[in-house]
């Protein structure tokens, strides 16, 4: 009995269409065969994905998915990326990475705020799975309003010269190329800042160690260091002032955050389906006590209630944006879920779930991951109750 | 009703708070714990304790102890485990006492100093593939062959197996009996023939954990310890004593003293998120609460009062106390908690985060070891409350 | 600003199509209009919802949605039925109360089960207004399997003569008519159970003192006693034998409580979020509390959860059931949904959620009568990871 | 450090209960708390507690008391709070400690004998519609006018007034004051003309709190308690009593004493949710551990300790416990819990699925008044803890 099966097909033809469906299948068996034998040994080794496998997910089309066909792409809506990227993150987060940056990462923020110029230079290379590109937006001394950096680019004729230190970037020292977020003027606040692309080989850039981070592990991490960086000014992808208008972007990645995090709901859950049915305790099957059962339905009603919360906010933003709201909303259903779902497939897991032997352990390790990057639980909430409410907050009081 | 600990506890208090702040190497909480210089400061730490005779202080004299009272030996853990100190054998706390109750002369007389004076490291071989939280499922075998009897089987999550040279072990010598009547258990030699020790490395990326294979080694029939038939109920005693929980306690109130001296100096995080006011305070209380619980347990005990379900709720309530400390702590230090304990960005040069991180991910055991939190329910509600089965 | 207008569209146009939303924000109107106004009285006297009114709602088609044309009804999907089934309960349970039994009640049991000649007779009343068919499951003795019934059937000719006791009978002594599942030969568990449909004012046919319940004040309660009750052989809707399809219908009624329970989650959402707008508390808006915007956050996230699961569950359904594992699921999430969201905005509103004047508590007590219905909370988890899994349980273990 | 309670303690616990199980009818939890019934009762047992002096014990025996201990007083409160005793009077809780505080000798004299043995009745005037949580918001006025005060304004959640003849008011007398200084207290008549009582009925369907309308009562400035302007001091030191949370978890232990003798009678409840098991389990431990923090926060009052966060902490998880013990109650008795009180198909004859019932959504109350947890909460972070505010 696979368990999987049966939540796919809950809601039967509706929710998902066939085509859907059967992308669905045919990504789930690849990375079964292909990526989930080596989950274990990557995650140990903290080894992100060889390009020799991003180009062969390029290969197949997943990384275009949602760019336009006039750029390589394939054009088609956020929801079907986020169906393979699931699928993919099930059976290795390493293996998932390369989607969740060129479907719903800074290759989105070019696609919908860049010139045709620039995207016809960039994102080719992206859909080719040539380069990756990483965002990086984090400061050591930036707390949690974005707002507050002071990585700084100043133009001088036709190149952006940029300072400053960058953390927490997420395919640090692996990726090729880097969307750095950055003050372009004086004005204070959200006003003066932009983006600009950075290869990361520029002279001028270096990295800091990997991190040995909790979760995420073989997703590179790194502080960037931005010495007189020269970039060119055709890499101005989003100008002064620009950033207010890329919380659309942003909410693109938040459905991307969202689906990593369900992937990892679902996989405790099959996980645990499968543990409490095979294994036997007091002379009972693990799944014949009470608390068992109750504690697999909740697990259930969560991963379906994320999931459901995420095919509605992509579903909504067809090929561009989901709302604000929605995509809040999903996300924070979804980290909390990861983190509760793993969390009591561990405890069903008695000291199996404890030991690397079993995943379920990484599981809980990468949820925390999960919720910390896009913007934590508590900045989601803020910006939920702001939008629900039509208020402004100070997210400092 | 005094809630006071009178002047000359309160001085003993000190003394050993005094003892780990000059003694332990400032070292000991940035460094692995399972590493090798771990290992080495256990060993010189353990020690010295044992010149003071403060390993085993409740065991009489004759056996190396001071006869000391549980009061005094609650003060004593509740300081050691408040700094993490390397102050707890396995040996002490439950293989002494059983030997103690169920072992003959020769037995005292040979295994007991030596566990006083921590010469003999044991490790515990209770849990097996097959046998978790029901223990008395365990499948190891014991067969009399001669003088000797014969093991073969295996054992896992076995703690420090790799330090250890001594085993004491819980193995099957009657096949025939229901499920807790077949138990025996012996002391066995981890150097044996045939005893392989292989490691499993945990959540936290520890090596702390082992799987321990038994494949036809060999134990001297004076190695027995009690009567055949009897392991189970010589190991319940002792699985009772694990469980009075001063440790959990100790180390979760450390853990959140410095979460909130970082808490307090830090003024951004309560301005960044607010709540976090809220949470500190309910974990203020949960701390304060559960070393009630902890105190009462051992008051209980020192009236000569069976501690059965009061253990179990001390238990409950402790370790699932320091997984929420270690979920706060991940809430103050967001993606710095998640930071490698040799990360120069970690707060408190790398101490205070590799604790929550580590203790965040090392609770799980904690609910998960002696008897899942769920067992224990099951104490209080049976013992306890009289519920039916 | 209306915050109930906002919610509505955080999916935009793509979980609802424009004409189900025109059928929402009609009724949305109408219960505003005609039964908010009244809804603190109805609850404090205890009064079910008056005939004429019923028949109001009948002419208007609401009783009729997903019958068949052929038996006077709209033959719409359920999900439409659920939307004015929702709008109606977040004005007053009471005024929504018919086009729960109507639409997702026995009425559907007849729908799905009987003959035509039962469905030609029985149905057209139905959607006319002039008569309300309640179901009567429970017993004093049965505990929480259904199949330890005893309430007996015997048939003698053309009639059958039915004898025992019902318990926690929603709408007894105010309803026309009952669905009473009973059991009608010797054999044990479900395989002897069926239901005959019981005229109110046939002879023998007794009710107890109406329940002065915690909640669900207006849709009256009692026990109903059935002493040599003689029933037309024509009125037996489910022959010995057909309990266990019945699930299909269960579901669809699980799906109404789903909806009454949204109700319950949404309205105390709306009231909550207008009085953190309105309210000013140690010199702020009561909405400038973190505290409190996180509360709202949750609440945001817990109904939108239980609203998509709720709709997909419908949608799968079509004009049919849906499946035993989506209705449990949703269930389960709005139930919880409504007891979490109604208890929080007890407590956002500090004294005042504690008054009856602010209707706030009256939503906590509904909240809890809901998750009692229609198969507790123990139960449907029970039965979630039964069909998850594909395990059969006794749930007596 | 010591548990137990002394052997005269034991001894004054068991005459309290006696007294409790001879004189309170055995009616008393089963009627309408609000109503007529219910009302007489309380008379009757208040006159025979004065009779015992017992309703103010802790208080000198020249105004009424028996000089009582704390620990006895406290031994008294559990136990009449766990039979859910009328033996709790507010002017004795707090406007009586107010009066010997800030009185002056004529007022204490006329005021507190009276308290001592009964005969007056008070209410506790505080909360506003625009003051809750935030009491010193409060705007009702006192303005000076000869020898009277005359007040204007509006009070609510006023528990007992249409019971009561004095009221314990608080009011503005200085508006250009800061919010924490403009305010006094004073003792009010409550038959005073333009003084106008509206009942409030509450979630449990109860009359138990009213509004309270002043249209230019006047209060002779002999009722004016303490310096003017200082107010907001001297009903912040009443409210710090009101905390100290014994009643809640008397009550909260024979409710679930309750609801666990009925689990153990029927077996079908746990055979038909297993689960309650561990949730009872939780249940008791949860309660011994907030009468351990009900014991501490009076043994830190008798050190002579200042009460600030110990008591919120007592309070927060208290109030918070009684709801949980309800919620429990709630799921054991599942439909039946919905019961009115005088359905003979509730449970122990409606007395029990009552107490949980009502008690499940009055608990909503005391997570409201005296301060909500959450104000508790900010008081344990900023007094116990030493964090940022």
């Amino acid at each position: 009995m696979t368990t999987g099966d049966r939540t796919r097909d809950l809601y039967a033809g509706t929710v998902l269409d066939d085509e859907q469906r059967a992308l669905r299948d045919m990504v789930a068996r690849l990375a079964a065969e292909r990526y989930a034998p080596h989950a274990r040994d990557w995650d140990r080794e903290r080894r992100p994905l060889d390009v020799s496998e991003r180009k062969f997910l390029a290969g197949l089309g997943l990384l275009g998915l949602t760019i336009p066909t006039r750029y390589g792409g394939e054009g088609r809506p956020l929801l079907e990326a986020l169906i393979v990227l699931e699928e993919l993150a099930k059976a290795s987060p390493i293996a998932a990475w390369p989607v969740f940056e060129a479907c719903t990462g800074p290759a989105r923020v070019i696609e919908q705020f860049g010139t045709d110029e620039q995207k016809a230079r960039l994102l080719p290379p992206v859909v080719a799975g040539e380069k990756t590109i990483a965002v990086s937006i984090s400061e050591p001394e930036a707390g949690s309003a974005a707002t507050d950096m002071t990585t700084s680019g100043h133009v001088e004729g036709d190149t952006v010269v940029v300072n400053g230190v960058k953390r927490w970037c997420s395919g640090a020292g692996h990726s090729e190329q880097y969307l750095v977020y950055l003050r372009l003027g004086e004005a204070r606040g959200g006003k003066a800042i932009g983006a600009v692309l950075v290869d990361g080989d520029t002279p001028g850039v270096s990295f800091g160690p990997q991190e040995n981070l909790m979760g995420f592990r073989g997703i590179c991490s790194a502080d960037i260091f931005l010495d007189d960086v020269r970039v060119p000014l055709a890499n101005l992808i989003v100008p002064a002032g620009g950033f207010s208008k890329l919380f659309t972007a942003f909410s693109i990645e938040r459905l991307g955050n969202t689906t990593m995090s369900l992937a990892v709901a679902q996989t405790a859950l099959d996980r645990s389906a499968r543990y409490v049915i095979e294994r036997r305790q007091f002379g009972h099957q693990v799944a014949d006590f009470q608390l068992v059962q109750g504690a697999i339905a909740d697990m259930v009603i969560r991963v379906e209630s994320a999931r459901m919360l995420l095919y509605a906010a992509a579903r909504e933003a067809g090929t561009g944006a989901p709302s604000a709201l929605a995509a809040s909303v999903a996300k924070c259903a979804a980290n909390e879920a990861a983190q509760f779902v793993s969390g009591l497939a561990i405890q069903l897991h008695g000291g199996y779930g404890y030991s690397e032997e079993y995943e379920i352990e990484r599981l809980h390790r990468d949820s925390h991951g999960w919720a910390l990057a896009g913007g934590t639980l508590n900045i989601q909430k803020i910006r939920i109750a702001s939008e629900y409410l039509g208020m402004r907050f100070d997210q400092r009081r | 009703m005094d809630f006071r600990f009178a002047p000359e506890q309160e001085e003993f208090r000190a003394q050993v708070r005094a003892f780990v702040e000059s003694e332990l190497p400032v070292e000991w909480e940035r460094i692995d714990p399972e590493g090798e210089r771990a290992w080495e400061i256990t060993c010189e730490f353990q020690r010295k304790l044992a010149d003071k005779k403060w390993l085993a202080m409740a065991w009489p004299p004759a056996l190396g102890g001071l006869g000391a009272d549980l009061l005094t030996q609650l003060i004593y853990h509740e300081t050691m485990d408040y700094y993490h100190a390397p102050a707890f054998t396995m040996a002490v706390a439950w293989v002494g006492p059983a030997v103690m109750l169920y072992g003959n002369e020769e037995q005292k007389a040979r295994l007991l100093p030596r566990m006083a004076t921590g010469e003999d490291v044991y490790c515990t071989l209770y849990s097996e593939p097959g046998a978790g939280s029901d223990l008395a499922a365990m499948q190891t075998k014991a067969v009399l062959d001669g003088d000797d009897y014969v093991i073969t089987g295996q054992k896992v999550w076995t703690s420090g197996a790799h330090h250890a040279n001594l085993g004491w072990l819980a193995a099957r010598t009657d096949p025939t009996a229901s499920k807790h009547r077949g138990l025996s258990t012996f002391v066995v030699d981890v150097d044996s023939p045939g005893l392989t020790v292989r490691p499993l490395i945990n959540m936290a990326g520890q090596h702390a954990f082992n799987e321990v294979f038994f494949d036809g080694v060999r134990v001297p029939k004076a190695n027995l310890i009690g009567e055949p038939g009897r392991g189970w109920y010589n190991i319940a005693t002792a699985l009772e004593f694990e469980r009075s929980g001063i440790e959990w306690i100790a180390k979760a109130r450390r853990r959140l003293d410095q979460i909130i001296a970082h808490v307090r100096e830090h003024r951004d995080i309560l301005e960044n998120n607010p709540q976090l006011r809220f949470e500190l305070a309910d974990r203020a209380i949960e701390v304060e609460v559960g070393t009630l619980l902890c105190y009462r347990t051992i008051h209980l005990a020192i009236q000569g009062k069976a501690m059965t379900y009061e253990a179990s709720a001390s238990k409950v309530y402790n370790s699932e106390l320091t997984q929420r400390v270690a979920q706060t702590g991940m809430k103050v230090f967001g993606p710095y908690a998640g930071l490698g304990r040799d990360d120069p960005r970690s707060p408190l040069t790398g101490q205070l985060t590799h604790s929550i991180q580590s203790g965040y991910l090392w609770t799980f055991a904690n609910t998960i070891g002696a008897g899942s939190s769920e067992i224990q329910r099951n104490i209080i509600a049976s013992r306890g409350l009289g519920l039916p089965r």
